[in-house]
């Protein structure tokens, strides 16, 4: 039995869930069908795909939620977990579980997937027979996502650091890219039976005034980390950043950089796509001004031409939206996606040059790291600060890079810390800032943290 | 004036808590931040060791209601009539009734409720509220 | 006394209107605030203004509708004219008016501001001190715009063409041409008092299937026509087409050449302006849907860089909206532009070519013609079909021009008729245009006049 | 069968009526379309002309009412026991109830009124209302 095998095997023992059966698991991934897959739907269709964000602590709302998001046309449907289960605390989820169930009141913000198990969860999937997207934020996912796979959720969100630096306060570094480490192999694994399980690493990371230069780097890191364990189908992602431009400008790097180093490691038959998150930072709480947000971020993803969006919905600031505020802005996306015509194409030459060079630059540092083996080097390159990611709670993060918007709403890197960005780099950054006179960084900071709203 | 300060339970929003901790320090307040993914438990100890004037609970994801609800039997172990209790940030899972939180966590033993409510404000009526009790 | 002081005084006279008193108009209007004045609002502000359209039976109801705008943050106040009035059939409009304030229901599409006169209008006006902007599609304004620039209305909406093509049915165009001079002369005079008179051409025409080419030299014709009598703000317009691409083509050809013919004429002084309408053809019944689409024309509003947008409500499909709804268009197009930002500057070098191409040959047709005055020459022009709108129901129109979408929501020109275009444009045209096997025209057209729904 | 058609009253609004028009030639019926723009009594005068088994109204400014409030003193000068009196678009000022608009119309002497629906449908059942008729 390979190590690999005896460690799921252990990791299947959990008190929390029934009997795991692998063979029974492996037989359905085999003949599965094709409509689950994402990877299949991306292969097959030239328009960008739909897919909300949404869960229930209970199997009923899950169930009815997804049956609204059928009707209002979504392409692929989320499974979101509640924060308890992301840490890892089963037993709290539980008894949280039990809590909804018995009072019909929600006390989690997700879905529980470990207390309900595969077998009850894999039902429901198979009904939709629609592909389901697992969205959690678990820097130990081992367990959630033998549970996701057996329950045919064929796409997989996270990463050893997208799902770290910005979901964890003190959860181990080293112990969350060897748990992805796990992750990788058994989505890689299960991707020779059938078509590819699609791996998406998180880009919107704190979702906070983010410099798509950090943001692109660990895009490509995770990528990298996914596809040396041999997963076949990726995604990259971001959200938007607040400028048009910046959001057009990262999409062209992204597209072109992701392929360069997919390639130059060695990995040309994988398949790499494009996720655009629309806004994630805080929302305002005029629900008519969030559809007015929600439906400009859809007309920008669709000048970046992303290959799937992530909806929010107009509840987003005042909590987990209903069943059918998700389904409705579903709706209201797939119409303005189909009524949109003529895109133009852009480009900026001078920012994409800039930040070409400035992923460049982190990336041959992360890489002339002397470590043997590539999440080594990235996890020296964190401790070191040449990676970090600004509003991080996360106690490894360096907290040194400070980031303010230039008046065009672009996202500029105003304090470098130890990020291995060059001079020319830095200054064509500078260059962009305007602060008033007298103007503390601290007080743009929070104005620009709140453009929005 | 101390402050303890943190955001309760498995929520890991941060953005908000920085902002606390620096209008804190501008308003004078000498804060001791806890940070994220902190249970109340190790509020209450933070408020015994540092012998602060208020507790200052944040709480984003939802989840407040289940992490806060043992705070009376917490509180009655100790004499705490000294201290404020305050919560704020986004009490409830799904769009709430705030009229009905406030009686709600008041219950719980908060003095003071703030759901959905900018931080400055529910800080304004914080001074306004040690001004009173004076 | 001048021959146009003469005309002037001989409109005046009429059963449905009081004593009109020249000369208190005339110090009205040399004593009125600047704020009335949009030429005004123009210079002072680097932002797009946002306008409305609306107009209500009774005077409380404006009066109720412009508090609603007011509270949403408008910039420019819209006054929408009754259709009997649009057709100077006042006695039709006093009577539905009454039958409105006696049962309180509305009788009529908008405002018929003959019957309310302008020293009742004129309180509303100043009252809010605020551009308002005169919408009707009359072909005889002559009487409707001297009560209006004694309302304190400095904005005034229309031409010989824009106003009679897509608005009646066999109103004659040469007397359409006289009335026109006399309205832009009274523009030009009152010009001279205070700030500006502006004038605005209406772009959309018959909104539905319009192509560029047309609207364009239509715009440039009606600018000219007005600036060769005295006026000195001018706003060109048109609006969303259905492509953003085209949009944007449009938006460039149309600063450029419009300015280019101002000058070419000798009207270096003149101020010209560029306004947008949101989509002007049917709407969805979907009142969310309809948000999207409002929205998305925002955006490309913004994108082109328009100076003005007119904006439309989520109710279009259904009727004139209510003040509610109205408003609350305003406030979400206010938050959209507001929160916009980073906006590239796009072209298309090939498009804008065969567009301005097109544009310069229909204009050295019309230009050409043997006629002694540029009035003339147009007449002559629409009577030759070298200037034709799709979809007009007045019988001058030539018909024969025939459009469909392109796959990117372009609209070409399938059919010249007697477009004065040459080979080489009208094969670009033709080259875009794909047909299904089989597909007839027809069913094109119909789909393509649908795109929105 | 023939049919006449136009828009009525002070109504330019000539999409609908283009399409109208080819609609009902592709159904096989006689058009005579009067085009926007046409008072009551010019529809008369076409149907007694014509000798047209329908008048087919449309109105799509809302000001339909105004105009259509006489059509029972007219038609009671003449027979026209024969004719199919139809009208549809956008039958109000402001959003409507359909419901209320209906009995309205009919009143004023319209056998099918159709406010804001498809004209394939009103076709449709315009189509089956003769059919029964026979
Ligand atoms: C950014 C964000 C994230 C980032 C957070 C990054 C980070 N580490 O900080 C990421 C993407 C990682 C994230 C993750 C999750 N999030 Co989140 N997130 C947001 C978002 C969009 C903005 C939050 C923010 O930063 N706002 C800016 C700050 C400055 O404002 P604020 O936090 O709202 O705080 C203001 C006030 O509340 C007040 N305040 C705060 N505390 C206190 C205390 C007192 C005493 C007072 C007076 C005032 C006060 O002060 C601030 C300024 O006025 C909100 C939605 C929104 N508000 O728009 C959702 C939101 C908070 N997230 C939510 C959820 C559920 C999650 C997840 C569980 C994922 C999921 N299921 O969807 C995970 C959480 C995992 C976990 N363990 O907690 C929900 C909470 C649901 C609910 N309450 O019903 C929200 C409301 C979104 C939603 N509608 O579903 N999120
Ligand atoms: C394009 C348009 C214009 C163009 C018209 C160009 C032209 N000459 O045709 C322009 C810009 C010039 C224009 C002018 C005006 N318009 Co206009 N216009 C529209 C708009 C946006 C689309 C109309 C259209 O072409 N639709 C496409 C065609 C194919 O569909 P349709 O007309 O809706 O008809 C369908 C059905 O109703 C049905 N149908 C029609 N007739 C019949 C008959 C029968 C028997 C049946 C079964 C079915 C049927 O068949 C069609 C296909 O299904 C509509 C709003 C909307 N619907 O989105 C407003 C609208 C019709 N206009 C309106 C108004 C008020 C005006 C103006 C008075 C200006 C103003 N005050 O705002 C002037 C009219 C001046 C006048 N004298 O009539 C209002 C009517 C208000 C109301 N009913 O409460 C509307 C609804 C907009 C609004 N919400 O305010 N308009």
């Amino acid at each position: 039995m390979s190590l690999l095998q005896r460690e799921r095997e252990i990791i299947v023992q959990n008190e929390f869930i029934d009997q795991f059966d692998f063979k029974e698991v492996e037989e359905f991934i085999k003949s599965a069908s094709k409509e689950l897959f994402i990877s299949h739907k991306f292969k097959t269709t030239n328009e960008m795909l739909v897919q909300p964000r949404g869960g229930f602590p209970t199997y009923d709302k899950v169930f009815q939620l997804y049956k609204e998001f059928k009707n209002s046309g979504v392409d692929v449907l989320p499974l979101t977990i509640d924060s308890n289960t992301r840490l890892n605390d089963y037993a709290t989820a539980k008894k949280m579980l039990a809590l909804s169930e018995e009072n019909d009141v929600d006390m989690l913000n997700g879905y529980p997937l470990i207390n309900h198990g595969y077998r009850t969860t894999r039902k429901m999937i198979t009904h939709y027979d629609t592909p389901v997207s697992l969205r959690h934020g678990t820097p130990d996912a081992r367990l959630l996502v033998e549970i996701a796979l057996a329950s045919g959720i064929f796409e997989i969100e996270g990463g050893p650091i997208t799902y770290l630096l910005p979901y964890s306060k003190n959860f181990p570094l080293d112990k969350a890219f060897l748990y992805w480490k796990y992750v990788e192999r058994v989505c890689a694994a299960y991707s020779e039976l059938n078509e590819p399980i699609n791996r998406e690493s998180f880009g919107p990371l704190s979702a906070t005034m983010q410099p798509p230069a950090i943001v692109l780097v660990i895009q490509i890191i995770e990528m990298l980390l996914s596809l040396e364990e041999g997963v076949k189908s990726f995604s990259v992602s971001f959200s938007q950043t607040g400028s048009m431009l910046q959001d057009v400008v990262s999409s062209n790097v992204l597209k072109k950089l992701s392929r360069k180093y997919a390639d130059r490691f060695g990995h040309n038959d994988a398949v790499i796509n494009l996720v655009y998150h629309q806004w994630m930072g805080a929302f305002p709480y005029n629900k008519h001004y969030s559809d007015s947000l929600i439906n400009t971020s859809t007309v920008i993803a669709a000048m970046v031409g992303a290959d799937k969006i992530i909806t929010k919905t107009r509840n987003e600031a005042f909590g987990i939206p209903t069943k059918e505020a998700n389904a409705l802005a579903v709706a209201n996306v797939k119409y303005t996606l189909n009524m949109l015509k003529g895109l133009p194409k852009i480009s900026d030459e001078a920012e994409e040059e800039n930040l070409t060079n400035m992923v460049n630059e982190i990336m041959e540092a992360v890489l002339n790291d002397s470590a043997d083996t590539l999440w080594r080097k990235v996890f020296n390159a964190i401790k070191k600060g040449h990676i970090e990611i600004p509003f991080s709670p996360h106690i490894i993060n360096a907290n040194k890079v400070i980031t303010v918007r230039d008046p065009d709403g672009n996202i500029r890197i105003h304090n470098k810390g130890k990020l291995p960005i060059s001079d020319k780099s830095f200054a064509f950054e500078r260059s962009k800032i305007r602060l008033k006179e007298n103007e503390r960084v601290v007080d743009k900071i929070i104005q620009d943290i709140g453009i929005m709203l | 004036m101390k402050v303890v300060t943190g955001v309760v339970g498995n929520d890991v929003h941060v953005v908000a808590n920085r902002l606390i901790d620096i209008s804190l320090q501008e308003r004078g307040f000498e804060v001791f931040n806890l940070g994220v993914n902190t249970y109340l438990e190790e509020f209450i100890d933070a408020v015994i060791e540092t012998d602060a004037d208020v507790l200052l609970v944040s709480s984003l994801n939802g989840e407040a209601e289940g992490w806060c609800r043992d705070l009376g039997i917490l509180k009655s172990k100790y004499d705490f009539s000294d201290v404020v209790f305050m919560i704020g940030g986004n009490l409830g899972v799904g769009e709430m009734n705030a009229e009905e939180l406030g009686p709600k966590y008041r219950n719980y033993g908060f003095d003071l409720v703030f759901h959905q409510v900018d931080l400055n404000e529910g800080l304004d009526q914080l001074e306004n509220y040690l001004k009173e009790r004076k």
